[in-house]
């Protein structure tokens, strides 16, 4: 077991600097492109909900776009994810049509999930995104058996698991990832650590410094890493990618990382500070990746910001068009239910 | 049995207020949840609550349903009155081996010498927009587990009453919170009263045809009749309150009166609470009664979906009500 | 439909021939729980199996509730068509989350766009002294829950040709065992049947009155039937075999038939399953037929004592059923 | 966190020596004897279920009497336990009644629980013995319960919290210890681990190799004891007894020992050798812990088999009694399930 005492901090650490110099441009670009596309959707989306235009609640992973975007840039096309309510970040990453995407948000028929799931449960199966939970930690044991047919099947691909922090004091977390590695299952377990589960912070729900620290009950590799950090978590997770595919079972990935926004619309933010937010909105994920490819010569200025501005646009037409999408219809309801 | 005040508060204040008061009066009631503390509870139930009682009484716990569960268990088996909160009804899923074969059975499977007094508040149903797993009612289950209570107000009124009752009672009470129906007021006198848990109501008296309902359905049948006065059918609507232990005879009651009746929850219809509440008509003298069959409303069989048209949709609204019961009036006529 | 052979084998042998045909047919069935391999299950269901498939289908876990629901539900999203083993219908309490949360809403929530084809056997009831956390039957509850389909067979033959249609249905499926069936006796064909789901079965023909009994309860009403007969009371005996989808057809027709029904289950009668066969029975052509209200025989309400006396006490014997029946017969004449 | 690798032996070991000699011999003699009435009873019971005289499952302890009673021998009068299917041992351990368990036993209404919970479910609820659950793991979130109403109610009492090896795969022991833990309830967490779950042995159900290694995930201290020595039982137990009696919060203790009997009586014992079943037998713990009091002077020869006939004939006597008990009768058992 490695854990990490992370140091969350605005430049890309020397790990961080020898990636900038191996990964493709474009593979940068996209990274880049997708935090910027998550950011930008989460800001419309919470637009629409002020506005009105959303009956529901959501959850926002503004401030943790590195975790979600860093972790899936290391997947191959055919790898799958399984997640959580504070879903959109992974959805996106894993290349989800925005528009398709926002649809579903809206609650239209031509959205991912027709209307019926909404922002807690996007789900694009044929894209490899086997859905969100809403209930907190319910995806792990789903994942166990994921992961057991791509074993069973002898693919080649892993599955990553996302839950938050809070997820791992529920027992399902415990039996999910002592199965799993009882049978050496092709999975990474990654904890998207917000340090909060709504209003508690993580020191007043476990006696442990780091989440990773629980992969010694299951005898698997555990790392905690700055998961604002998005080459950080690329090589973290990349590194346990290997291990699973490689017949060795899963590993336990502990992104650190904050979420700016509340809990959801109703929180009032009664516990934290307004100093700790802007504290962490000084260590932006997407400024300091923008920054360190500036810094590291891979890019200029001006077309980091154009890819961030065609994040934006991409957006804005996302849910321009969704918007016009038609609603589902209520009638026969039930012949949905069962598989035929 | 209704309120002799003026003063109104919310159904949401009403719990509170029940909590609050049971609380002063007595050291071993506490409230044990997630975020119950500083937050408030997701819905804002217990906000203040930690203030006055401080961070061991209104006790934030990890997000661990079993755990929460059996820490209410353990320590009602020791005497004390826990109130459990689960955040939304659908997470007793995980508190199921807790509740169902330690609660609700030590009692008996200790031969008597034992006793679990303790409360778990559940927040229930659909309208918020939460979709499937956040909008559940859930009570069939409990109704069916021996040793368990389970009560579901549909108002103010009823909310305090009966939660100063459950938390005064020696056995485990489910108590149902309808998110809908937090917001509503009502006339709630500031005293500590009970209503007696087996006491169903007759919320509105008529003639024409019965309608059970509970929770949300109640003011929602309520408004129903008021629009089937306007046609000339007259519409009693009785609230059980409690669905476990059942006040038969007052159902029964009603429904000898006027030879109909009209069953509405918003749980799925197949195997729902309305199939033994009709179970019991048929059982009770009201039977030789009957000029109709009994009809059962409930939901749909489908979960509950994300979509605002959909998920009203997936629940008998006021209209679906006053559909089904002008249908009912007619019926073998 | 009944069997067409001699060969007589167990209900329990049944179950396994069911499992062992559909895996020699089909990579993509497994059977996973606690101790189905070396042990061969707690019941000894899955004896033999580990040698013929391997620790890979016959797969052994950690004792983990959750996980193996989880693990069943996740294998059934990929396509596989796990089979999963709880070793008493009690522990599902732990899984339901994963059941009723994950397994039964994923398909509706996610827009019809996957299926989750698995089946879950949980052996049920009470009469082996396994006090009342080993006894339960808790099949109200997943009739409550949409997305899930429940079947309780009450023979070898519908065991077998029940079980295959599960496995190849393209849902969850809760699939029932009466322990105290597993050493009962019938004729199975060899080769591979279905019997489909929604199918219920007249058991015994009679004129005077319908008992709606399932699982257990179908010899012990068969066997009270034959008693009456000696009185020249011809009791009909209807056996759903399959809860949800129900087929209310067969059971309308029968109570038209004979005008008095008797509902029949080991579950508590408050809340039970019972509940639903009356509201769909009284909501059916048959309710103009009725001679006498609808009479449910159920478990009491109470967890299943250990001592022996009390455990008979606790759920219906043959001889409560020739009372019942023998009662409603004459009710209202 | 300390983990012990106990090599299990049948002689004292240096710290025992001492404990021999500190504690009085009334107290030695108590542990002698408690450990002969387990072995006696469930011999009895076995006995009994053979000649048909009982209808029902059970589960026999016999090879772990030490862990049941050097543990229960730190405990203050007052102290509570609560425990699990193979729960004969702490019964007697905590100082039951052995007629009226016996008479539980057969399910007759002078029982425990007047014959309504039998062999899986005994309670001596003013014995300070507040039952045993038949679901594995059960118990664990009911001591949560238990020791936050002892702290709560400002008590110095503390609770034993009993379960197998396989219990520690439930997500419920790791919802309740990191829950205890947060908590810092006085609770000890005591793992009776006989090495297999039915016919699980526990390295094929975790990868990890002791039991004891969990703590690390809830930050309390873990320790893995041989649990066939009822002295160095006796010594790790007390420490962890006074953690949770000074506020200190909950341990975890793995007492590593072996049930020599199948896992109930369906057991046909194919996960296993009779070689291994019978390495055990000569590890019995209780002719080693006679042999310690003899090698130590504590006792001779005569006394120590003197308290083991005491034992027995107590056994002897308290079955022919109970036979005699009447049964219960089913009138009216609605009115028990709730209390007025
Ligand atoms: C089983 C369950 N319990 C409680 C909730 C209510 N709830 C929704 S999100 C949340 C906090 C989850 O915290 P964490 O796992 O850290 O994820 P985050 O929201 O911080 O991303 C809670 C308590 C839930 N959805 N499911
Ligand atoms: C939740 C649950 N799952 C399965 C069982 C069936 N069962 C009873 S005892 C047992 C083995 C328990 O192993 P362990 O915890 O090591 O205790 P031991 O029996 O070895 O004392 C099993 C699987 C049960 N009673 N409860
Ligand atoms: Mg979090
Ligand atoms: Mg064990």
């Amino acid at each position: 077991m490695t854990v990490l005492t992370p140091e969350i901090e605005t430049a890309a650490p020397p790990s961080s600097q020898r990636l900038l110099k191996e990964l493709p441009r474009e593979k940068l670009a996209w990274m880049l492109q997708r935090m910027c596309e998550i950011r930008y959707f989460e800001e419309k989306a919470e637009d629409l909900y002020i506005r009105g235009q959303v009956h529901g609640t959501m959850h926002l992973s503004i401030g943790q776009e590195a975790a979600s975007v860093g972790s899936i840039a290391t997947l191959r096309p055919e790898d799958l994810i399984i997640h959580h309510h504070r879903g959109h970040g992974h959805t996106i990453a894993k290349g989800a049509n925005l528009t398709t995407m926002m649809a579903e948000f809206l609650g239209k028929e031509p959205g991912y999930c027709r209307g019926r799931g909404g922002s807690m449960h996007i789900a694009d199966i044929p894209g490899g995104n086997l859905g969100a939970t809403g209930v907190v930690g319910g995806g792990i044991p789903t994942a166990v058996g994921i992961a057991l047919a791509l074993q069973m099947r002898r693919t080649d691909q892993i599955l990553l698991s996302y839950f938050g922090d809070g997820a791992t004091n529920e027992g399902e977390f415990h039996e999910s990832l002592n199965m799993a590695s009882t049978w050496k299952l092709p999975v990474v377990f990654i904890c998207d650590n917000n340090q909060y589960g709504m209003s508690m912070h993580v020191t007043k729900v476990m006696n442990i410094q780091h989440i990773s620290e629980r992969a010694a009950s299951y005898g698997i590799p555990g790392q905690s890493v700055d998961g604002n950090d998005v080459l950080a978590v690329y090589e973290a997770v990349l590194a346990a990618d290997e291990h699973a595919r490689s017949g060795q079972g899963p590993s336990l990935i502990d992104l650190m990382s904050y979420r700016w926004r509340g809990h959801s619309k109703s929180d009032r933010n009664l516990y934290r500070t307004p100093q700790e937010i802007d504290e962490w909105k000084h260590k932006c994920p997407i400024r300091r990746f923008k920054q360190v490819l500036v810094d590291g010569g891979v890019m200029t200025r001006d077309e980091v910001e154009g890819i961030d501005q065609t994040a934006k646009t991409a957006i804005d037409h996302a849910a321009e068009e969704a918007l016009t999408f038609p609603e589902p219809s209520p009638e026969n309801m039930e012949a949905e239910v069962y598989a035929p | 049995m209704t309120a002799n005040t003026t003063r109104e508060i919310t159904y949401l204040e009403a719990v509170r207020e029940a909590m609050v008061q049971e609380m002063r009066l007595d050291q071993e009631v506490f409230l044990i949840g997630e975020d119950v503390g500083t937050y408030g509870g997701a819905f804002g139930v217990s906000k203040g609550m930690l203030e006055e009682f401080g961070p061991e009484r209104i006790r934030d716990t990890p997000i661990s349903e079993a755990a929460i569960a059996g820490a209410a268990t353990g320590a009602a088996l020791m005497g004390m009155r826990p109130i459990m909160e689960i955040m939304f009804m659908d997470f007793l899923t995980i508190s199921m081996n807790q509740l169902v074969n330690a609660a609700a059975k030590m009692r008996f499977m200790f031969g008597g010498k034992c006793s679990i007094p303790m409360v778990i508040r559940a927040p229930s149903g659909s309208g918020t927009g939460a979709a499937a797993q956040h909008s559940q009612s859930l009570e069939a289950w409990f109704v069916n587990v021996p040793g368990i209570k389970v009560v579901a107000p549909s108002s103010p009124y009823d909310a305090k009453g009966l939660l100063v009752t459950a938390i005064r009672d020696n056995n485990p009470v489910l108590f149902m919170e309808h998110k809908l129906l937090y917001r509503m007021k009502g006339p709630v006198p500031e005293e500590s009263y009970r209503i007696p848990l087996q006491s169903a109501e007759v919320k509105r008296e008529g003639r024409d045809l019965t309608i059970v309902a509970y929770s949300i359905m109640v003011p929602r049948a309520l408004e129903a009749a008021e629009k089937l006065a306007v046609e000339g059918i007259e519409v009693e609507v009785v609230d059980p309150r409690c669905l476990k232990p059942l006040d038969v005879d007052t159902i029964a009651r009603s429904v000898s009166k006027t030879g109909r009746a009209l069953i509405a929850h918003e749980a799925p219809v197949t195997g729902g609470f309305g199939g033994e509440l009709a179970a019991v008509i048929v059982a009770s003298e009201a039977f030789d009664y009957l000029d109709a069959p009994i009809r059962r409303l409930a939901g749909r069989d489908v979960p509950i979906p994300y979509n605002r048209t959909l998920e009203r949709a997936a629940v008998p609204q006021v209209e679906d009500i006053v559909a089904a019961a002008r249908a009912l009036a007619q019926e073998g006529k």
